[in-house]
């Protein structure tokens, strides 16, 4: 049997290293890519929000975060994304099968979404300077502390935003609108200087 | 007004040289254009917009209604750029407008001739020409129109796209401090103190306000440097930003502030890879308002000569800029502060020759700061009229009484080249006029103040009525403390300096205008003069709006910063009324004229975003014309060099039907539905029953609107009893979402129904024509393809290369076709293995001129006739709604009007003789001269390669009545007339033996 | 305007899509009175002042909402989830004004 | 009172412009009328207007509550047009044509009526086909129009971008060069002295704050300046409909009202010929005879009253316009301003007897009533002085919502903020 073809980045071809902007020591953002190992959305029903918790809990051994909060756990990364849902970012394929055999329908809803985003990294002294630029949302890290998540967009183009640290985001873009994210991402990064990994 | 550089500051700061008009000059670091101008002795700097009379420099800031420039050239070329606010760089460029051939010698200055016949509202009296009927009556007017336009206008505009790029920001604080003058500082320092998130702006260069030359002491320090100090020190703190060229230009609802951050317009070009201006969008808890006053001027005849500013403007030139603005400067007034400023002037170097006061005394100390200027003193005097060609050359003066607002005397005159006028302060509240606030007559002080604030806002300093800078300071700690209460604060710890200096009276003398004969001007840049204002009054545009209108007093670039009140006092004056009870008009935004760019962001030049599939670099690659369908880029055709898009569609489409083809159809929208109850919910939404569709299998849906009409339409397969995926149009799928949500969260909550957009995971490949089946039985693994298997409308996963799809056999084209949807990752390579297993089948990609095509001949519908006035009857398709259960729409639909006979129906037509049908035909009875009206038009049109001819779908009043009649497709707009013959629009295949074959 | 999305917080209106008036109840599902379709679907009260209405938050967490806004000033007084959530996100409400978020 | 002339001003401009007299009178007012039009906006001037003129009935009072043009009709941007694609709307609309092309004469005002052509830009082949559809349909019921490719399109108005590397290139456009723009207060002015001339009494700074009823039926209006009774009452208040005739006790209504927001620019001299509008978004521009670039576009997506918009709408509108235009980049945004708009479930408008005895409706113009001025006057003076509507306004009923009969030129159904 074949084997199965490398998955293509929406962003390969534009996405090239190097240091570009008004770099003039270090960078003031740096941005890297990848794509999800799997990325699955479970919504629960209005009354089974806390059994789905146990759910998730038991299978990724990861405690459920409150709203607009995320917990990662080695290569897991749990994000809770709206009312009764979260958002399941894992290294490893397969996470879907694992969490559908655990979770009836009668208990919540789970979505595939591996292909759908693609995780761009905004790391650097300049990284929320950056994203404030064209992202309507408060960055100060009193409104989105470290852990959190947010939803938010850049014009039409809407993105699940996880901050890791003070100065380190990951950005869930979606697939087909990923081009255009980039382009604003390197046209406010060339003020400060970036540098893609 | 022939102006110069002073002795004491001939040495300091580096010489940089520009140019106007083409003729080179020298100015200082820190200067402006217009102060660099004046020190050049520079003094006609443009010309009016009506009258095209000379003007100079009236005032040092934004509110300068004169001295508009043309700036730069090229892409970069700006007009109607204020030279009292432009930092001189080196090599900066300028020109003056509005004028031909010069500025000094203008030809169009000739209007001024006419004057009195060009006095307000005169277009509306003239210009109706003869009268003529039908179209020619207004020609007349259209063609005087066009001198009129041409003879209006200030600058040029540019003709090329500008280079510079453009910035946004979004930012939030706790306390927003509109100002940094003395209030400003005051207010930030306070803000600070208690840890609030503070951001401070200021349009100037630098913050400090009025401070920076003010005579005062401050600490022991000059007012200047302590400012300067002050602002490293709030700089330095990590809860504030001090944003400086930045113009807080609006206030929107919800504390929300729009500013334009000028990055880079003091410099030559923008610095590399930095925006040429950024506009802020600042989200406050609450903000503190400090943005000062304005000063106004007194009206006089033959104020507008080159050589007449106001005086604190004056001021500051000889202060802050080292500029004298004259040889010898005539100061009129009608309160203390224009005493001050001569006084400041004098101790600066510059000679003051007269103070004119309408006032009959003046406080001691005021009377102190005249002697210390070395002017000649006339109180209880008034300006009447100036001298001079086209720049000043003296004034006359004469005895004035206040009270009766009479002149009397002898007519004496004083020689001088500059008359700096003070008429009073008027606050700039314009930011919080904008939201609606009404502001109010304080009459001690002779302007209108604020008003009660409609957010969270605060004023604070002259812009609230408390003039002097002890107010100030006072205030804007005040202010502060509100604000911070506000945001959820302490009040944070207070740090007034101590201020060593005068404590003078704001409060002006009543007067505002001299009437004396000769032209007085009231809006500078409109030419509107004192007389047009009493000429509205007399035709009965008294109310301040008709004023502003039928004269467009204050309706310039400067939107009446130094006119507004002016103009207001003298209708009140000829109404005989207060002022307040003439009212103001309403102030909108922006504060200061804003670059279009700068509002466009960084998405000038870039549009909304494209949506690109997986296999789109291939398609591009792969000779097709890309276009634009939704917010997607969609393969129009595969043009062979050398192909018109005509034919490579009929190619494509015809290969389709001989063998086989394969469509990008990613761009359609994709939501899963799941949930115990998603079986329901879409019973619900469609108009056709979904509650019985077996797991595996498909159905075509139709959804309806509210109102009955449709909607969208698309198939939907059952993947697991409880899980479906919804496929809608491309153009659609954001509305139908939105559609489902509503329904779901507002109307139906109690239903299990999770929703969730999946047009992104999965890319989509639609395999069709006969040989489809062997294609995919070529590269499919773990799926058997066979008929029996897979029959029309079902649905299975298996493999391609290894890569998990879904295939479900449907047919948009009428030919057996599938649907073939993996991860969007992997779409290429979908792509790909599906183009290798079709090869020796000579497989074809084809665009969506082929798939409509195939589609129209088929007489499926698509976005076209789903044009949101049709219903599922109008369409032929009222067998799919159910008249067994109630969905969406159902009931709506069912109003007598839309069940009518005599609607548009769907029909198909067929060109009788060869000649081609095209798009936008309407269908007739009547010859091409008298085609007759129209009974219904096509929708989609092609060539069919099927029925080898051209052929349309149309929607025709009582149509499925009418086949086989013969009419006409007419398209005068693009002269054609064709005969057609009306048929059923199922016109390839109508039994569905090939695609169920 | 700024509106507080009870699961996102405070957020500018731009994030949002306006969906009418909420006091326009649509008839059941098994209703089929022609006259109360036909009110539900063109007859607005179109109030000045005081005006409940519906709000999704398109650009975050594509909830629901009711807000209570006055159509002369665009003052919002309050601003209530809907939808299945509707429970679990009220508490929520109360907590994101505490914190002034 | 004189008529205006190139003489007339010439002869006044030699004796200083002393013997100018007001435009209109300020009239008190009566405490009766055969007809009160409420609302001094363009529509109600109008129908005073055609009332006294076609119809006869001089004995009309026009009530209006600020001053007068103080609603949309003195801040919209003033296309004039009917290159409409339903045929009642086409119908009425190109009425209104036929008004205009003789309103300066007829009023002897110059209202600047400027038929520089309206022209929309398609962005896709598909787009193009719509057009033509329309431009046909034009030209079938006697409207010019014309269907231009790129480069005659490029011509006219050269700052295009027509490069063809656009997000959305330019395809070409439909004309119509009859269509323009006229100055928009003088419109109101215009219709006001012209009105008062023939008797009518125009009332400003008289707001209606209740009605007169008796046994079912509308007797007149209480106003803050007075009770005032009539045979007849038109009411003509566009954005305000719903807030007035909640006065009425009528509750419910097929309107919503919306912000649609306006902008000016600097003047610049004379850079673009048409009116144009962009096909890729909802935007229009035009040049004004000052040479401010007149533009706007979508309305603030919520309902309401407030005569100023929000940040939102600036950053797409003027996105659109620099997308079309790129050379407008450093041209200055001057002044921006809202106006209050009742949106139609239909996005046409209404022009009835009742929904009460006694009481007449004009409303429903969204964004597009100032080019109906004449032809909305004149239509409602036509329903008022015979209780019937004329043959072009016969289809503009309340009842068309009701039984399916919706006039909807975009197919946007009833949500009106997506008309
Ligand atoms: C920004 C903007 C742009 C537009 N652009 C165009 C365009 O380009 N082309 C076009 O054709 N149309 C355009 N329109 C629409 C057009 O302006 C309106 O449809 C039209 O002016 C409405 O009719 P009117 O003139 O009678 O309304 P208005 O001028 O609003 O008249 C209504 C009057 O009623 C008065 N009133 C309200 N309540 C009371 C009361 N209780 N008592 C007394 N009086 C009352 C109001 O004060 C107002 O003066 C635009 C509208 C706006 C806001
Ligand atoms: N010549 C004079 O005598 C004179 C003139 C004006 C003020 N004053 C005195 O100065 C003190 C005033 O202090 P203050 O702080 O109230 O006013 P200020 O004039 O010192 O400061 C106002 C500041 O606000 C800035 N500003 C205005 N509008 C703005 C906007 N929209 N965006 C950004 N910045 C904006 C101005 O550039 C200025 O720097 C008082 O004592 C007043 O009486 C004196
Ligand atoms: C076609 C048109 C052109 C305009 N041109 C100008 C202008 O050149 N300068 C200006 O200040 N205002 C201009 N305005 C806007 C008016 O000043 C005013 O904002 C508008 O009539 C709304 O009134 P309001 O702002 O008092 O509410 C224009 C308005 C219209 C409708
Ligand atoms: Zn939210």
């Amino acid at each position: 049997m074949a084997e199965i073809p490398d998955r293509i980045s929406p962003l390969d071809g534009l996405f090239e290293p190097g240091d570009f902007g008004a770099v003039t020591n270090s960078p003031g953002v740096e941005y890297s890519q990848r794509l999800c190992g799997a990325l699955v959305q479970v919504q629960a029903w209005p009354g089974t929000t806390g059994k789905v918790e146990a759910v998730l809990k038991q299978v990724l051994g990861l405690p459920v975060p409150k709203a607009r909060l995320a917990h990662m756990k080695d290569e897991t990364i749990l994000m809770s994304t709206g009312p009764g849902r979260w958002l399941v970012d894992d290294e490893m394929e397969g996470l879907e099968e694992k969490l559908r055999k655990a979770l009836p329908s009668d208990l919540g809803a789970l979505t595939g979404l591996t292909h759908a985003r693609v995780v761009i990294s905004v790391s650097g002294e300049k990284a929320e300077w950056v994203l404030s630029s064209g992202i309507a949302m408060d960055f100060h890290v009193n409104a989105f502390p470290g852990g959190g998540v947010q939803l938010g967009h850049h014009h039409e183009i809407g993105v699940t935003i996880h901050r890791l640290g003070a100065n380190h985001f990951e950005l869930y873009a979606f697939t087909s609108l990923a081009h255009g994210l980039w382009h604003w991402l390197t046209h406010a990064g060339a003020e400060v200087g970036y540098r893609v990994t | 007004m022939s102006g110069f550089r002073l002795k004491a500051a001939e040495t300091g700061g580096k010489a940089l040289h520009f140019t106007f008009d083409g003729k080179s000059f020298v100015g200082r670091e820190g200067d402006t254009l217009a102060s660099a101008l004046m020190a050049n002795g520079v003094s006609i700097v443009g010309r009016s917009f009506k009258y095209h009379r000379p003007r100079g420099i009236f005032t040092a800031g934004s509110e300068e209604p004169s001295a508009l420039v043309t700036l730069r050239s090229g892409g970069r070329h700006e007009p109607n750029v204020r030279a009292t606010e432009i930092e001189l760089y080196e090599g900066l460029e300028a020109r003056s407008q509005n004028r031909w051939p010069s500025v000094r010698f203008d030809l169009m200055a000739v209007n001024q001739l006419a004057g009195k016949a060009f006095s307000a509202g005169f277009y509306y009296k003239t210009f109706m020409g003869p009268r003529r009927a039908g179209h020619k009556a207004t020609q007349f007017w259209y063609f005087c129109e066009q001198f009129i336009r041409r003879a209006a206008g200030l600058g040029k505009g540019a003709t090329s796209a500008d280079p510079d790029t453009y910035s946004r920001m979004n930012a939030w604080c706790d306390v927003l401090v509109i100002g940094a003058g003395a209030a400003g500082i005051a207010a930030a320092g306070r803000a600070a103190s208690a840890g609030a998130r503070v951001i401070m702006c200021d349009e100037r260069a630098r913050g400090g306000g009025s401070l920076t030359g003010a005579p005062e002491l401050l600490d022991g320090q000059p007012a200047a440097e302590w400012a300067s100090d002050a602002m490293e020190e709030l700089a330095e703190l990590d809860n504030v930003t001090i944003l400086t060229r930045t113009t807080v230009q609006s206030m929107f609802d919800g504390d929300t502030y729009l500013a334009v951050e000028r990055v880079n317009d003091h410099r030559d070009e923008p610095k590399r890879h930095q925006p040429r201006q950024r506009a802020w969008t600042i989200r406050a808890a609450s903000t503190v308002i400090a943005t000062g006053a304005i000063e106004r001027p007194i009206v006089f005849a033959g104020n507008d000569r080159p050589g007449v500013m106001l005086a604190d403007a004056a001021r500051r030139y000889a202060v802050e800029y080292g500029v004298a603005p004259g040889r010898a400067v005539a100061v009129f007034t009608n309160n203390d502060t224009g005493w001050l400023a001569a006084r400041d002037m004098a101790r600066a170097g510059v000679i003051v020759s007269a103070i004119v006061d309408v006032r009959a005394d003046v406080q001691d100390d005021v009377r102190k700061a005249g002697e210390e200027s070395r002017a000649e003193i006339f109180l209880g005097a008034a300006i009447t009229g100036t001298r001079g060609w086209q720049e000043l050359q003296g004034a006359h003066v004469r005895d004035f009484h206040e009270v009766s607002n009479t002149l009397g005397g002898k007519k004496r005159f004083i020689g001088c080249d500059c008359i700096a006028v003070s008429g009073g302060w008027s606050p700039a509240f314009h930011l919080t006029s904008q939201q609606g606030g009404k502001p109010q007559w304080d009459a001690e002080l002779q302007a209108f103040l604020p008003g009660e604030a409609s957010a969270n806002w605060f004023g604070a300093g002259a812009m609230a009525g408390k003039f002097g800078l002890r107010n100030a300071f006072r205030t804007g700690e005040e202010a502060a403390v509100r604000a911070l209460t506000q945001a959820g604060f302490g009040e944070g710890e207070s740090s007034v300096p101590v201020i060593e200096g005068d404590a003078i009276d704001y409060a002006p003398a009543p007067v505002l205008e001299i009437n004396s004969p000769g032209k007085s001007f009231v809006d500078l840049q409109h030419d509107v003069t004192a007389d047009d204002v009493r000429l509205a009054h007399r035709e009965g545009f008294v109310s301040v709006e008709h004023l502003k209108r039928y004269t467009t007093l204050g309706m310039a670039t400067d939107q009446g910063k130094t006119s507004n009140v002016t103009g207001l006092a003298i209708m009140a004056q000829t109404r005989d009324m207060s002022i307040p009870e003439v009212g103001t008009t309403r102030f909108r935004p922006p504060y200061t004229p804003v670059a279009l760019a700068t509002l466009a962001g960084e998405q000038y030049g870039h549009l909304s975003t494209v949506r690109r599939t997986p296999m789109h670099d291939w398609h591009v690659a792969n000779g097709a014309h890309m276009y634009a369908n939704g917010p997607w880029l969609r393969p129009e055709s595969y043009n062979a060099p050398g192909e018109t898009v005509e034919q490579a569609y009929i190619r494509e489409a015809r290969k389709v039907r001989e063998s086989v083809g394969l469509v990008d159809v990613s761009t359609l929208g994709k939501i899963d539905v799941q949930g115990p109850d998603a079986a329901e919910f879409l019973n619900r939404i469609y108009s056709n029953g979904f509650a019985k569709l077996p797991v595996g299998k498909a159905r075509y849906g139709l959804m309806l609107r509210e109102d009955g009409f449709l909607f969208d339409d698309g198939t939907t397969w059952r993947l697991d009893e409880h899980r479906f995926l919804m496929t809608t149009t491309t153009a659609g799928a954001g509305h139908v979402m939105e559609h489902l949500e509503y329904h779901r969260d507002v109307v139906w909550p109690d239903l299990k129904v999770a929703l969730t957009s999946v047009s992104d995971e999965w890319a989509g490949v639609a395999v069709a024509g006969p040989k489809s089946r062997q294609v995919l039985a070529a590269c499919v693994t773990k799926c058997d393809v066979s008929n029996e298997a897979l029959p029309f409308m079902g649905v299975r996963t298996g493999e391609i290369v290894g890569i998990p799809v879904w295939i479900a056999r449907l047919s948009f084209s009428g030919e057996m076709a599938y649907e073939v949807y993996c991860g969007a990752n992997w779409g290429q390579a979908l792509w790909d293995a599906l183009m290798a297993a079709g090869e020796k089948h000579d497989i074809v990609p084809y665009g969506l001129e082929a798939l409509s095509t195939l589609r129209i001949e088929k007489g499926h519908v698509a976005g076209p006739e789903l044009n949101g006035r049709t219903t599922p009857g109008d369409l032929g398709l009222q067998g799919m709604v159910s008249s067994k259960k109630n969905f969406v729409g159902a009931v709506l639909n069912n109003r007598p009007a839309m069940q009518a006979e005599d609607r548009l129906q769907l029909v198909a037509i067929r060109s009788i003789d060869g000649q081609r049908i095209i798009g936008g035909s309407h269908l007739v009875k009547g010859t091409k001269d008298e085609p007759g009206l129209s009974e219904g038009h096509t929708t989609s049109t092609c060539f069919s390669p099927a029925l080898n001819a051209y052929i349309s779908l149309a929607l025709l009043e009582r149509g499925r009545a009418r086949f086989g009649e013969k009419m006409y497709a007419t398209n005068p707009v693009r002269d054609s007339h064709v005969a057609v013959e009306v048929i059923n629009p199922h016109m390839v295949d109508p039994k569905g033996a090939r695609m169920h074959g | 305007m700024k509106i507080t999305c009870p699961y996102c917080g405070e957020r500018d209106h731009r994030e949002f899509t306006y969906r009418g008036d909420a006091t326009a109840i649509r008839p059941s599902i098994d209703n089929t009175s022609l006259d109360d379709h036909q009110a539900f679907v063109y007859d607005r009260k179109n109030t000045a002042g005081t005006h409940r209405e519906l709000w999704n938050h398109t650009s975050g967490c594509r909830t629901h909402v009711v807000v209570v806004r006055d159509t002369v000033s665009h003052e919002i007084f309050s601003c209530e989830p809907v939808g299945p959530f509707a429970k679990q996100l009220a508490r929520n409400v109360a907590k994101l004004k505490g914190a002034g978020a | 009172m004189s008529r205006y002339s190139a003489w007339e001003i010439l002869k006044n401009a030699v004796k200083g412009n002393r013997d100018w007299t007001p435009a209109w009178r300020r009239a008190e007012p009566k405490s009766a009328y055969d007809v009160i039009i409420i609302g001094g906006g363009g529509h109600g001037l109008s129908t005073a207007y055609y009332l006294a003129k076609v119809h006869g009935i001089t004995n009309v009072a026009v009530v209006e509550k600020g001053y007068l043009g103080s609603g949309n009709v003195g801040r919209n941007t003033t296309i004039v047009r009917s290159n409409y694609r339903l045929t009642p709307n086409s119908r009425f609309y190109e009425k209104s044509m036929e008004l205009w092309r003789e309103l300066s004469h007829d009023l002897n005002y110059n209202v600047m009526f400027s038929p520089r052509g309206v022209l929309n830009l398609a962005l896709t082949p598909g787009q193009m086909d719509t057009y033509a559809e329309r431009g046909n349909q034009m030209r079938l019921m006697g409207v010019r129009s014309e269907l231009l490719d790129r480069d005659q399109v490029a011509r006219l108005n050269p700052g295009l971008d027509v490069s063809g590397s656009a997000r959305f290139p330019i395809e070409g456009g439909l004309l119509q060069p009859d269509a323009g723009n006229a100055r928009h207060d003088a419109v109101a002015w215009g219709y006001a002295r012209a009105a008062d001339q023939l008797g009518v009494d125009i009332i400003e700074n008289c707001e209606v704050n209740g009605f007169l009823k008796e046994g079912g039926r509308i007797t007149g209006v209480e106003t803050t300046r007075g009770t005032i009774r009539a045979a007849k009452t038109g009411v003509a208040v566009a954005g305000n409909t719903g807030k007035v005739m909640k006065l009425a006790g009528i509750d419910n209504l097929p309107i919503e009202s919306t912000v649609l927001q306006a902008f000016v620019s600097e003047s610049i001299k004379p850079i673009i010929k048409n009116v144009v509008t962009f096909g890729a978004g909802h935007l229009y521009v035009s040049q004004s005879d000052k040479g401010g670039l007149v533009f706007g576009g979508n309305i603030d997506y919520y309902n309401s009253y407030a005569q100023r918009g929000n940040l939102p709408v600036w950053e797409e509108v003027i996105s659109e316009l620099l997308a079309m235009f790129p050379a407008f980049a450093r041209v200055k945004l001057l002044r921006s301003w809202g106006g209050v708009m009742d949106m139609s479930m239909d996005g046409s408008p209404i022009i009835t007897t009742g929904p009460i005895d006694g009481m007449y409706l004009n409303a429903g113009w969204c964004y597009g009533g100032f080019k109906a001025t004449p032809a909305s006057g004149w239509c409602f003076a036509h329903t008022i002085a015979n209780d019937k509507a004329s043959e072009y306004n016969e289809t503009f009923t309340l009842e068309r919502f009701k039984n399916g009969q919706s006039i909807d030129e975009l197919g946007a159904g009833p949500t009106p903020w997506y008309h």
